[in-house]
């Protein structure tokens, strides 16, 4: 396709107004840890499992020994210095021998007057953690070089969602069979607002299956599986965003997971999490999918199911230059954002299929070096699971003509269930047929500079523009726009939702070797 | 591919029992209040159907699909596609003709047994009857963070044109959004007086929307008995005449608007006469 | 948009007799022989539905769709969608979930009692245990002039990558053409000494290939008794479970291939053993 | 949509060889008669009724008469001067007298001496027929004024089947409210073999409701209504090709039809009638056709579905230019050629959509001023009524692409049964879709010359001018090329086929007062 040709002028200014905006959240999330990004830090270091004696035994250790650490000592410091200094000074072998001194209640913590040690210690064990992501890195890149990837843009990309992970790894190998590129397996519905991840293979989500270490295990084996017999690669994918954050990512990390989606803002808006937890949890874990090569998708899509797709365009394209931001602050190069985009507008809109190609080239000139995911019709799919088949047929068109990087397969039953197999079959039909009957039909798509198309996107980057503008000029920038409802019509104050006591200002001398090693700076 | 359907439907006891089997013949005209489905004849009985069945696909497959349309009622039964899925499944399109007959007079239909108000009439009633603004909660319980539905009742903004309860003047409105617990919900009904409390369920995937109304029922009930709140529930997926099996005074299915409800409220909350 | 099923079907007498009711409680797993229809989880005998009933839409309208997928054993079931067309007529898509098992030890599958043979064996068969060619005349008989599928089977050209029967050197087919008349079939057999007569039927509104079929049998019947020819009708429609009923020797249903139907003419008319 | 850029000299040279190859068509035409042909000029002169007594009663008059002049005197000059000589001379006070005598077999036929008497007679009866035609074209154009045409091209043209009138006038008239602009009933599938034309409202077709004068006159009343209602006049169209051609269009124009299914050559393909009696009858029912104003569909399309849509696209460009010039010759103007072509390349093809894209520019390009028939894919249609209704969509997004100006609508149930009532709805929905969101993507859809489309485009016009230099080089031309199997693969000899026994060579002093009414030259 003829991409458009976008004012130059314009974009280098939308740019640096989003790097403007964002620059009071960078600000939060370097002088803040979680509880979660302390999880997540001794998740690295190895340490597993769950307390069997608490409750029906769901809680893990890590949460046990950092609610410790942060009663005796607090949190300001991190928790590796208290942990790594009762190491070096001997109360117990490992971590896993200290979590049971937790358990059992007669762990005490301090923060050491020499740190050194422990600091060497901290470095050695989270570096043993990082180690295992590179290495999976490089894994994926062996199996990449021996399988492949897909054979075109954009990728297929199919979820599964029974709740049952022995129900999805079936249906994710025939999706891949029918040929998915990317599998992603969704969350049980209330996961994102637990303040802990769940162990082991489960079979009880609803709308979803939990996100555990021991199910991205068995996904990853069985896609793995399949990838050799289809010699294709295929990915999976995952969801990070909610209150476990960079545990999860550390989880995806450490089990080779290829995508997942993280998003600087959803938890928040969509979730009711609080806008500082979200954007200390955002940036560890961000910064641990950079180091794990993973590709993060974001949400924007989510914005156009509670907001106008047409009246809030230009929020999309606003929250996409934030999330490109925040995530080149954390370390992502241009390949690994999947930014988010959707084709949500009233199909009875006239017009409404050309309006989505201005939307789709808009983004796609903005980022030219960015895999877009592009989202399916979901709002205005209804229980007319014909008109849905025809609906989904033009958004592939879409995203064939658009040059899409990652098209997100809809479902004509989008109003009615979650996917059943024969709706992801007929979905994947639906794909192929188009790609393969219009596929190239890009080389006589020329949308006429000044004709309405090129109009209409020259439109949106304008509002998106004098968006940022306002939001830029606010001290608190970001903070203050999401207070204010700017995203999917829906407000967040900074000091409400969920998960805001687990947040923590540091303190001097605070100490994290995750960060300090995923950075190279001492932080 | 918009949706026009509306309104709240009851299907007779007897038909949500067991399936009296099959109709003899054909009436080949729908004379009164019996009828049949509708293909490009009167009477025909022609329906579509579509279905996955684990087994390998081939002849016993084939069959297999037979065996169930006939068992739906579909006779003749036409497997006019079939494909494999992966191993061990079949996707199938099935056409035929179903002996059923469909006999419109058991189709016992809720008639909205009140009449539909506009705000200015529900802030009358209110004003003239009640003499007190009338105090409704609204939230999604559970792990449901879909709040586009109850959203689309309670705020300005409405539905389908028509504005939502925040813009009655005479309904005091408290939108508590999503992911709410019942606990968190009986505590903020009772510390707001509220006179009714509306609550939206999407999810249904295992029937959570119907067991989230039962306990949210259950725990009112617990909590306040007697004097609990109006319990009035929502959602794409309910079914409207369940209120009874579920505990609550009311539920409303998908297309629901603003104006329905604040006029239900009328109804069920105000008094005939004015309150002396 | 393929359609990859082939090969013939027979549904057990039992089930092609009226519906034997709801069965009773759900199999979670489908353990051997008894499956149910599934959606995403093994055992939730998932269906879609969609059909037209001649009522005006609305409440009324709804009750009724129900009140079928109910007859039909979908239970709970689900009016996803109804949108009215013109007046007095209302089209709904329904979604839920089918009492009935699926018992596939009840599912005859008429294995093909004869193996399949390529051209070369074929003729061979013919030649050695035959001595002549076989004469094979086909035809769309009544005023069906869809011979695309019957030339499937005769031409050269053939089908499905197979060649078709004209192609086979001891294959003697003449090929009649469309709207060729019973009465002129039978001639042209007695005429030709056919040994089978292959007929195609296409059009099947108000069942128009299965009387043709019945006025095929009895005209031969008529003509010539037991010295008639083999007779074998096909096209996408025909259940293959039919020939009894209607009276000829072979049926062949929708993606037939001209082997099949070559390899079953070796086996009902080339004896076992050489003729002396 | 910026169309392609033909070989002007290319395009010129097709139309030259293509009158050369229709001329022995042409001649043949205009030195033969048919019983039909006769029967219809009996028609225009106001015979009407059946035989009551003859069989069921389903035998018209005008074949009795026309029958009993055969044998009498033999039909080499036609049927008008033994008739009407019958009349002038006094045997009978009128036409429908003369039939009874016919029925009572008393009635004497004989060729007048003089034949002027019998000829004025004859000329002033068919006149009146001529006349009543006339006033209905007329009548047309006033209501076309008051109720207005369809809002855009592509009209939007629907087929109703059930066999039963008395079915199809409320299915006709829902679809006319869904947003059809052209009604098509179609017939029954014995009729067009039938030598005669049945008689009264029927209720009894297969696949297809019988076409007689008074269905044509009931459904076209119910049209009237429903255009009124709808402020747009709504068509209504029927079936010529057959045994009865010339009858039929008579009819056609007696009542009011606004186009009908009139091809040189389909009922000798498709329905396997003597070549002889097709390109005679064709002729006659085309100069009806031109008189009443009526717009002609051509049949190109069916030879896709026993050819393939690929390697014989050029025979339906071959066959459109064929057409035109038989249509041309016979009277009609560009603005009546519904040129026939369809979107029937197997869906599994690569590129299939854009190859259509090719397809269809060309015959717009070919014939700029014609409203092309655009026909839905009907022979890789199956089951799979998801599919299906994907694969319309995409049918209906080039049409609008390619500025069709017919579009037929296609049905999900194409492969299972004749459409049901939610069919035609739900193929209108689809309709109404893509021509809203998608309509005006012509203005963004510009094939690069020397690009895939435009160079397939140009291999098929140039096979096409290859195959009718071949067919114009013999002598036969088209009569030679149909014996070959040229078209549809479907192999027809002149000499063979249904009804060749009703063609007559025409002796000199031979008379047909439509004949000399309609050219204003005697024949
Ligand atoms: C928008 C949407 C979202 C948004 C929600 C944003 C928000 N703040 O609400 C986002 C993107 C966040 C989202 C997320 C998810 N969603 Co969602 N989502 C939808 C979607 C596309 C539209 C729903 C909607 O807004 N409809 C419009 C409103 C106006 O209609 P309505 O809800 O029916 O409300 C009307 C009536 O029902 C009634 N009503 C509703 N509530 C009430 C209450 C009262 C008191 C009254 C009187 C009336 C009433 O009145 C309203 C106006 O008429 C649907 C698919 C679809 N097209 O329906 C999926 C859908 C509902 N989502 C689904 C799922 C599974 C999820 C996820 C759980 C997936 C996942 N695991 O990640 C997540 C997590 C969310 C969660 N935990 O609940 C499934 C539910 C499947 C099922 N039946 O169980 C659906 C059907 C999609 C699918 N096929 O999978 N989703
Ligand atoms: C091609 C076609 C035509 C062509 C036929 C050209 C020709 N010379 O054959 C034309 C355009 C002329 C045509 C016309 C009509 N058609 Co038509 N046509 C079709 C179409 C698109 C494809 C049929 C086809 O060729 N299939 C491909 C062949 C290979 O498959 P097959 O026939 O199933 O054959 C296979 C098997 O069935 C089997 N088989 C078939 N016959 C036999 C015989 C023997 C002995 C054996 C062993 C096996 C066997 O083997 C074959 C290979 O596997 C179908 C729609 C569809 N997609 O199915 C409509 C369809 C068949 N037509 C239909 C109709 C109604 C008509 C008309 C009557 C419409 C009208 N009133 O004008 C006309 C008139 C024709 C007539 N009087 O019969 C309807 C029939 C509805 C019904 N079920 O009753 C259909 C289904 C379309 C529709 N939905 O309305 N048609
Ligand atoms: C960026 C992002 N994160 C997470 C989710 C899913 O979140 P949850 O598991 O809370 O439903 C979505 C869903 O669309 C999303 O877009
Ligand atoms: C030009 C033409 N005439 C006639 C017909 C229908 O003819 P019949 O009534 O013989 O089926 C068609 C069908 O497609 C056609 O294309």
């Amino acid at each position: 396709m003829s991409g458009l040709e976008l004012d130059g002028e314009l974009v280098r200014r939308a740019r640096e107004l989003a790097t403007r905006a964002a620059a009071p959240v960078v600000d939060l999330a370097r002088t803040h840890t979680t509880v979660s990004v302390e999880r997540a830090t001794l998740r690295l270091a190895g340490l597993t499992g769950t307390d069997p004696v608490l409750g029906d035994g769901e809680v893990p250790w890590v949460n046990r020994v950092v609610d410790a650490v942060q009663e005796q000592v607090g949190l300001a410091h991190g928790v590796s210095l208290p942990v790594w200094h009762a190491l070096t000074s001997g109360t117990a072998p490992d971590l896993a021998a200290l979590a049971e001194q937790v358990g059992a209640g007669t762990a005490r913590f301090a923060l050491p007057d020499d740190p050194e040690p422990a600091r060497e210690a901290a470095r050695a064990a989270v570096g043993a953690g990082l180690a295992r992501i590179d290495a999976n890195r490089a894994r994926r890149e062996d199996l990449v070089a021996t399988h492949g990837d897909p054979p075109r843009r954009p990728w297929i990309y199919l979820i599964v969602a029974t709740g049952d992970i022995y129900e999805d790894i079936p249906q994710a190998q025939a999706a891949a069979r029918a040929g998915a590129d990317v599998i992603a397996v969704i969350r049980s519905t209330g996961q994102s607002l637990l303040d802990y991840v769940p162990e082991g293979a489960t079979r009880t989500g609803y709308a979803g299956t939990y996100a555990t270490q021991e199910n991205f295990r068995l996904m990853r084996a069985a896609l793995d599986d399949v990838s050799a017999e289809l010699g294709r690669y295929v990915r999976l994918t995952n969801y990070a965003s909610g209150l476990c954050m960079p545990e999860i990512a550390v989880l995806a990390g450490l089990e080779r997971l290829d995508m997942m989606l993280n998003d600087a803002m959803y938890g928040i808006l969509f979730r009711d999490i609080n806008p500082r937890r979200t954007f200390v949890d955002q940036r560890f874990s961000r910064m641990v999918h950079a180091r794990a090569g993973i590709i993060i998708n974001t949400g924007e899509d989510n914005y156009l199911t509670t907001a106008d797709a047409v009246d809030e365009a230009h929020t999309v394209t606003v929250s996409q230059l934030l999330n490109e931001t925040l995530a080149h602050e954390a370390g992502l190069a241009d390949w690994q954002l999947g930014l988010g985009h959707a084709f949500e507008i009233d199909p009875a809109v006239p017009e409404s299929f050309r309006l989505e190609l201005a939307h789709a080239l808009l983004a796609r000139g903005l980022f030219p070096d960015a895999p877009l995911k592009w989202m399916p019709p979901t709002k205005h799919m209804t229980g007319d699971v014909f008109g849905g088949y025809l609906l989904d047929g033009f958004f592939n068109l879409a995203g064939a003509l658009t040059g899409q990087g990652i098209l997100l397969v809809g479902m004509m039953t989008e109003a009615v269930v979650t996917p059943w197999l024969s709706d992801r079959d007929l979905a994947l039909r639906n794909v192929r047929y188009v790609l393969s009957a219009a596929g190239n039909l890009h080389e006589d798509f020329a949308p006429r500079p000044g004709g309405f198309i090129d109009r209409r996107a020259h439109s949106v980057l304008t509002d998106a523009v004098q968006l940022l503008e306002r939001i830029a000029d606010h001290e608190q920038g970001l903070i203050q726009a999401i207070a204010d409802g700017t995203f999917g019509i829906t407000k967040r104050s900074p000091d409400g939702g969920k998960g805001r006591d687990g947040v923590f200002r540091t303190a001097a001398g605070a100490y994290n070797p995750a960060l300090e090693l995923m950075e190279g700076v001492r932080v | 591919m918009s949706d026009d359907s509306r309104g709240s439907i009851a299907a007779s006891a007897s038909e949500r029992g067991a399936d009296r089997g099959a109709e003899s013949g054909r009436s080949t005209v729908s004379e009164g209040s019996v009828v049949r489905p509708y293909g490009d004849t009167t009477g025909d009985g022609m329906v579509q159907t579509s279905f996955t069945l684990p087994v390998p696909p081939g002849p016993k497959a084939e069959g297999a699909a037979l065996q169930l349309a006939h068992k739906m009622g579909i006779e003749p039964a036409m497997v006019v596609h079939s494909h494999g899925i992966g191993e061990g499944f079949t996707f199938f399109v099935v056409y035929g003709s179903v002996r059923h007959l469909v006999d419109l007079d058991a189709v016992h239909v809720e008639e909205r047994p009140y009449p539909l108000l506009s705000p200015s009439e529900v802030n009358a009633a209110v004003k003239a009857r009640l003499r007190r603004s009338l105090v409704v909660l609204g939230a999604c319980i559970g792990t449901d963070a879909h709040t586009v539905g109850i959203d689309a009742i309670l705020n300005l903004k409405g539905f389908a044109g028509e504005k939502g309860l925040e813009y009655y003047r005479e309904l005091q409105v408290a939108n508590l959004g999503a992911q709410v617990s019942v606990p968190e919900l009986v505590h903020a009904a009772r510390a707001r007086k509220a006179d009714a409390v509306l609550v939206s369920q999407v999810v249904t995937q295992k029937d959570a929307h119907l067991r989230n109304t039962r306990e949210l029922a259950g725990a009112f009930r617990e909590a306040m008995g007697e004097s609990r709140p109006l319990l009035v529930v929502g959602g794409p997926r309910f079914d409207p005449a369940m209120a009874a099996e579920l505990g609550v005074d009311k539920v409303f299915g998908r297309g629901t608007t603003p104006g329905e409800v604040a006029s239900y409220l009328v109804h069920a909350l105000v008094p005939e006469e004015a309150t002396p």
